[in-house]
């Protein structure tokens, strides 16, 4: 399907600011293409970033659109969501912005069930301030403060939000776009809490310092490490080594916030009513 | 037996209706004592008023909270005191910058650090004016009873709202904890104050413009979801709220942002004057202490001192001109009373310059300074 | 005229809720103005406990009490840490139920009234309204606030079903207060 | 109809950055890329909007040819 | 086992301030306990809170004792354990502490793997702010800042903790004072990051809002709903409903940070030599 | 070629090499420009000089980390710029009430909120004396060149480490990034000082002591794990450390918290003074902006106008006596440039009270005052 | 040996806050409560601990008495 | 003296790394003052790159170039923006290999050298010493730095394995110089 990009893009703002091949670019175009696909109304859709690279998102999106403070960006979308529940309110974010900084905002709102749409561009470095390691960054790998490889164990972002008790938790890569597009389809569609880790390359700062030399050598890597959720399960430990589940790996349903709270609104309306 | 109009109210409750009175719609808080009572009342009181309250993961969740329930056009409050003002500054920062009208109370305690959670301080006060990075106005408000608790609310949300600004009512323990008898005007009373809306169409809004606006330097504000699909960002930024990296609309902005409040300090900045007129001495006080230094200015005239007290309503910006006024009249002496080691004490003696001697009467160690206190320092100076 | 009143003793005891309808019958059934403030302990975990109410008929300035012109005490760690604070010539009222007689020194100081608050309350039923004894005995001692006015102030604030017995403690703290 | 022109391939650029991605990710080599990437053989094309897809930066469109019934 | 009081509190700050019958109590009892039993060495241990009424346990604890800001203290015990990796590094922090403001710190000791041991009084509530609700109070309580009852859903620490990578994870109450000794005992021995949720009770504040009464009705709910881990595996969702695992509920090796960069001091310092 | 005993060093490179030669062994931080460099440099120099560098989740978490491993006796720092600096305020305050040695540096950029994150400014020059709540003192640095940021390094962990105190090295962009041939001291022209370690038996030490210790009012300071088992709380506390609610108690150690600093300003405030003594016109500035008014100094010299420069190299405590000292040469003016909308001057007027006009060169666009713009100031004034 | 003494259970009135859960734990129906908890037979102790571990205030102590054997 | 010099093109080219060794040659093997500053985008995402490099005999105190007496550009758009910033009476090295020739306005303005610095890169076997080669031109043209300082600076930094190449791309630079 093609992409009506004046209708979704600010076009005057374009060409973006992200250096060729970066991965940004691609996971952002799955977004507009899964917003185009869902038919939104893109006046009663608000989409939110914190600080980096990724955080940049949001001025190319033809949106109401709010570019918040590092790490922040889901506390902020949490009082636009409350204040407004009839708006879509979509997270756009960064592994450090998500879940260095971010973390505690990310497993609240998860905890919440709150029904907003986080979609983690995740590059396991930070892009903006030029390559250092963050929560993501694989043990071993270089990055300007990791000079003699990552100390620290990774997060596993699906994992964390689940065992937040996240209602939805998915992943894909931008060499996966299309199944990329559509999980972040099913995130925007489901009510509640909904987190999509999507993989995405800094070729200048994690490609570079990792001997990973082009774009497409990045997406190789995920291509060649990605392993369909349904067949994850079944995997022994061992042949998990270095892999990695892509789909969706969570989804259950749960009382959303909003409704619950407008709940209790009516209910308190009423009384005071009669 | 029949009610009169009175009501018996603790400072914070009184805050919690007056931003119900004013039109709150949004509260999102970290409980921290002495300011706990207002997220209590607003959990009890915002739903049933249609409003929303949240207790955010921490302090710093609340005030990004409060600027996106703003932004979403919901009028939005949150609470705290010293600890939580200290995390909140990047935010309230953000709201400066981001000209979200919102209103951030903080009742101040025995600082530095967790220092005294349940004494009252004054200890906040250049906080207030200086507690987020880079250039900024700030507007702060301070009320000195529980009345002015209720009344400084709607102020402080009627000013958020008009100048596109976060307000701090900087109350403090005293105040916040005390019960006192109220009589809250009625609806027809009020007056409440919306923020301005665009009137261009919706492809023509510029959510920063230099010149449009009831007043000067205050761009309208639409809210997310009504169409107009605007971009707001902490980045220094154009008219169209755009980053930019051109000096010289960056100067402009910046200049606007300040000169918005700085220029309008006289609708903005508010005081009480208290047998000013003929007062050899002058006692300069604000919040809780101000209400011994009115015993204690009244104690002095009694004694056929001539005292008299200049309180600053507007802590923020600085009573600059009411200061230039009694320094025209050359008092023998100015004494600041506060609660702290002396902080409203420097812009004093900045403006009373070499003619003029400043006394500082000052407590910091939790208690509320005493009338006696400041009289002797009055009898002193005179 | 401003009087300044103290109400101490342990936390559980209900006397900053006394404190609060003794402040509440003035603003809300009187046209005199009233303050009340309260100890916020350290970290407000059980223990003492302090309420105090400035009543005037004047604008109240300063907010705090200093030195009370009436202090009832509840317990005895109150009474030893409140006592000296009363003011030359004010009253004191202690509980007998669970406070030692006055020493000598301060009796002469300060006019003591003595009575077993709480032992009359668990008498009337539940010791749980001895603070509402406390306060009629206060109110009648003190002669400023119209009892109608505090009974009114107490019906507003009580659970329901328990206004008979607190109409019977406040009668009885008033009676107390006559007696003596 | 047969193996006429059923894509379209077109190239912002403007807003290319030149990363190749495109040309890696044709499964029919339709591209080339020296500056910006260029059609080589339009008629391989199989609408398949890989190319489209891995842009990282919106500036190559693939759209069926309205006139191709 | 008589414990020799005297040893490990400074009985000159005793009575402590908790409230009669508050758990705290119990809780640091287990903690000194198991001090006790594993002799650790009372000059090489350091105590480390938030703050909150659990957060006052350091002050009555005859070590290096250190009660920080609200949420900060895993951070703050992360530089003293760096710093001196010789040294016991225990934090005492409640659910809101460790939970609420202090969740970011909690997740990336996690998932770094550092040797620190987390005891959370977890309560419920808020206690020394006089009952708010935390992000632990179960939906449908009461608290001061729930008074139509709880409408978001409560984290489950230990998946939190095991979400992020923790290699230790554990669960007791104050009813199961005996065993959360031993659990605490087995965390301190755990080399890497060992949390352990420990129930406790706040009779003022929980209890008597929500209608248990005494300190013992609120240890018989702990009583009544706990389950041993090892049956918890082997239940239904239905027969889990309304109960917990208590016992230790993850127990993993992995690199320890300060070996890992122990090492690497190692390695540089060689290699300067040479 | 023979290399001299020069180097090319980055501003914030030559942070990290003043760091290590003062004995840096912990470095907690989180990356942001424009400081990041500082970072980066710890990462890979700390572990062979035997320290440890972590990178934590925020900057609260870093500056936390620091006083951990302050605590536990190893010399700690800390980097960040002005969204960071806000973040750390918190825990900032817990040092200073805590008296925990420690450097925190902030590279100033352009704010409020996030601003031009690689432009400089000095916006954040108040921030650095009040951004955390309650009442307290703080010492500040503020270097001008490339020297300077390493020397003024040194500087910050002596006072810090002598004065049980948080330091803030108060940099700018400009100085941060600049390249700049230095020729660093030999480990023997270094003077590093150490933090008074207990002289008492364990059983008796008590960390917040009124009298012990080599400076008036600073405490010895032992480190976990050396047997003296002592409690540290952001709580008001007696001299042993622990809570008290007495106010005469906490009266007592909160003045000796701030007069520990305000009393030992001879030692502690340095500045520059450049042709001063003759000067007609003094131009008062600091970090970068500095090197300009050095140039438009010699500029005006070099047209035959006395121009003079004062130059605050520790920003806080303020120079006041400096001032005062050229408040009674009366010169025509004192011109204040800064890099923000006017911070510093509002001391500065204080001081000058009315008999010394105050002038104000500012520019807060992210781009350095240019020696031009001080020297028509200058001329101006003249 | 047989039924005798073995066990010796302190209070100390100061630190105790008369909660009442040693009582509540006691197995044996050991101690009782008015004001703060009292032994009302000795003799009935197994030295479980129950009280003691249950105790939040430290002060319930139950020790093996030494010239017990 | 002060001489200052700007280097500038586009990420990538190296022009930061080469003002870092000018300044480093000045620092560590002369009796030069220098300083070196460099421009960082507003998010350091590729695009332009420039360094700056004041070389003096005396202090330095105002650290930035306001208007270069030499400008080297490797790219137009480099050129572009930094040509009119040259002072009047400077001098403007202009890599031909992708800057066209300097307009005729400016041509007047300022002395203007052409050579194909990356094209010359190119035929010594990789463009990525086109920043060398500029050097060369750079330090051959204003004559202020000796050739050694920067060649001993040059080695000090370039990685192992690539030195020869290096040397003889700043020799190719120094020729050109020469020869123009
Ligand atoms: C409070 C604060 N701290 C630090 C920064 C600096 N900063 C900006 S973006 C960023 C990291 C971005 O990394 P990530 O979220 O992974 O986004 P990416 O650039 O990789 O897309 C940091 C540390 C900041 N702007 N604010
Ligand atoms: C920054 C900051 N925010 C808020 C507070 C107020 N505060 C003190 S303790 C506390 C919560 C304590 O709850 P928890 O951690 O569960 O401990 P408990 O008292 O229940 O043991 C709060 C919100 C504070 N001291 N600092
Ligand atoms: S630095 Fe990395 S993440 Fe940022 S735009 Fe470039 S490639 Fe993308
Ligand atoms: S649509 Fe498919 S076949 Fe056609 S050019 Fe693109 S990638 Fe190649
Ligand atoms: S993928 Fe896009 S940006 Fe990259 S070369 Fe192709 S068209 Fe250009
Ligand atoms: S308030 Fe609750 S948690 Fe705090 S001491 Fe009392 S019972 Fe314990
Ligand atoms: S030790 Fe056991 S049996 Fe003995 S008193 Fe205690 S609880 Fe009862
Ligand atoms: S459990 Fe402890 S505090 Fe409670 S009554 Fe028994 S001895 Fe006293
Ligand atoms: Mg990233
Ligand atoms: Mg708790």
């Amino acid at each position: 399907m093609a992409l009506p990009v004046e209708k979704y893009l600010r076009v005057a703002k374009m060409p973006h600011i992200w250096c060729p091949g970066c991965g940004h670019g691609i996971v952002l175009q799955s977004i507009v293409r899964a917003i185009h696909e869902l038919e939104l109304d893109t006046e009663k859709t608000v989409i939110v970033s914190g600080i980096g690279c990724s955080a940049r998102a949001p001025g190319y999106l033809n949106f109401d659109t709010l570019h918040t403070t590092h790490g922040r960006a889901i506390a902020f979308a949490t009082g636009i969501k409350l204040a407004k529940p009839e708006l879509n309110v979509i997270v756009i974010t960064g592994d450090g912005d998500a879940a260095a900084i971010g973390g505690n905002h990310l497993i609240h709102a998860a905890r919440r069930n709150l029904d907003l749409t986080v979609i983690c561009f995740n590059n396991n470095i930070y892009g903006m301030t030029s390559g250092q390691y963050s929560p993501l960054t694989p043990q071993g790998s270089y990055a300007t403060t990791s000079p003699y490889g990552m100390l620290e164990n990774p997060f596993d972002l699906c994992n964390l939000v689940m065992g937040a008790g996240g209602t939805f938790a998915a992943r894909s890569t931008t060499h996966h776009a299309r199944q990329l597009t559509n999980i972040i389809k099913e995130a925007i569609s489901h009510k509640g809490f909904a987190f999509v880790d999507a993989l995405s390359q800094c070729p200048t700062y994690f490609g570079r310092r990792n001997k990973l030399r082009t774009p497409r050598e990045m997406m190789k890597w995920f291509e060649d490490r990605a392993v369909p959720a349904r067949n994850w399960d079944k995997m022994s430990p061992e042949e998990r080594e270095g892999k990695f589940p892509v789909g969706v790996l969570t989804k259950t349903q749960a009382p959303e916030l909003t409704e619950v709270y407008g709940q209790l609104i009516e209910q308190l309306q009423q009384r005071g009513g009669e | 037996m029949i009610k009169n109009q009175a009501r018996l109210l603790q400072g914070n409750e009184a805050v919690v209706e007056g931003a119900i009175a004013a039109g709150l719609k949004f509260f999102a808080g970290y409980p921290i004592t002495p300011s706990t009572e207002i997220a209590e009342q607003c959990a009890a009181k915002l739903p049933a008023a249609g409003g929303t309250f949240i207790q955010m993961e921490d302090e710093i969740a609340s005030m990004a909270a409060v600027c996106g329930a703003s932004l979403a056009g919901a009028k939005s409050m949150t609470a705290t005191s010293g600890p939580g003002f200290s995390l909140k500054q990047e935010n309230l920062g953000f709201a400066v910058k981001g000209e979200i009208p919102c209103v951030v109370v903080n009742v101040q305690r025995v600082g530095p650090s967790t220092g005294m959670p349940t004494s009252p301080a004054q200890g906040d006060v250049m906080q207030a004016r200086w507690g987020a990075h880079g250039d900024h106005e700030i507007v702060a408000l301070c009320p000195s009873s529980v009345e002015e608790a209720f009344s400084l609310t709607v102020e402080a949300f009627n000013i958020a709202e008009e100048y596109r600004t976060p307000v701090i009512l900087l109350m403090d323990e005293v105040i916040g904890h005390l019960r006192e008898k109220v009589v809250l005007p009625s609806k027809e009373e009020l007056v409440v104050k919306e923020r301005e809306k665009p009137s261009v169409p919706q492809g023509e809004y510029k959510p920063f413009a230099m010149k449009q606006g009831n007043i000067p330097g205050v761009p309208p504000l639409a809210a997310y979801g009504e169409g107009y699909r605007f971009h707001v960002t902490g980045l220094t930024h154009g008219e169209d709220g755009f980053p930019t990296n051109n000096p010289a609309i960056a100067e402009k902005q910046l200049k606007r942002l300040n000169e918005k409040i700085s220029s309008n300090k006289e609708a903005l900045v508010k005081v009480e004057e208290f047998h000013l007129d003929d007062a050899e001495i002058v006692v300069f006080a604000y919040g809780a202490t101000a209400r011994s230094a009115r015993k204690a200015v009244n104690d002095a005239r009694a004694q056929g001192i001539k005292a008299g007290m200049l309180r600053p309503v507007t802590i923020w910006p600085f009573a600059e001109d009411a200061l230039l006024k009694v320094k025209a009249k050359s008092p023998k002496a100015v004494i600041v009373a506060e609660m702290n080691l002396g902080q409203m004490v420097l812009p004093v003696k900045r403006v009373m310059g070499d003619s003029v001697p400043v006394v500082q009467v000052n407590k910091l160690a939790g208690q509320l300074i005493e009338p006696e206190e400041i009289l002797s320092a009055v009898k002193e100076a005179i | 005229m401003r009087l300044e009143l103290r109400l101490a003793g342990e936390g559980g005891q209900g006397l900053i809720t006394a404190g609060i309808i003794l402040a509440e019958a003035c603003a809300e059934y009187t046209d005199l103005n009233v303050v009340q403030t309260q100890s916020y302990g350290p970290e407000s975990r059980g223990g003492a406990s302090r309420a105090d109410v400035i009543i005037s008929s004047h604008e109240i300035d300063y907010p705090q009490v200093k030195k009370p012109d009436v202090l009832i005490v509840l317990a005895q760690e109150a009474c030893d840490k409140y006592l000296p604070t009363v003011k030359d010539g004010g009253t004191v009222i202690i509980d007998t139920t669970y406070v030692k007689p006055v020493p000598e020194a301060q009796s002469q100081r300060v006019k003591v009234i003595e009575f077993p608050v709480s032992a009359k309350a668990r008498e009337l039923g539940r010791e749980i309204v001895a603070n509402i004894v406390a306060l009629g005995l206060l109110v009648e001692t003190t002669g400023i606030v119209p009892k109608d006015a505090v009974i009114a102030a107490i019906l507003d604030r009580v659970p329901k079903g328990t206004e008979e017995l607190n109409k019977q403690a406040f009668a009885a703290g008033v009676e107390a207060a006559k007696a003596l | 109809m047969g193996q006429t022109l059923q894509w379209e391939i077109s190239v912002n650029s403007k807003w290319c950055k030149k990363c190749g991605l495109c040309v890696d990710y044709c499964p029919r080599d339709v591209l080339e890329i020296s500056d910006i990437p260029t059609v080589k053989d339009a008629a391989l094309c199989i609408g398949c909007l890989q190319c489209e897809r891995h842009c990282p930066d919106f500036a190559i469109t693939v759209k069926r040819r309205e006139n191709n019934d």
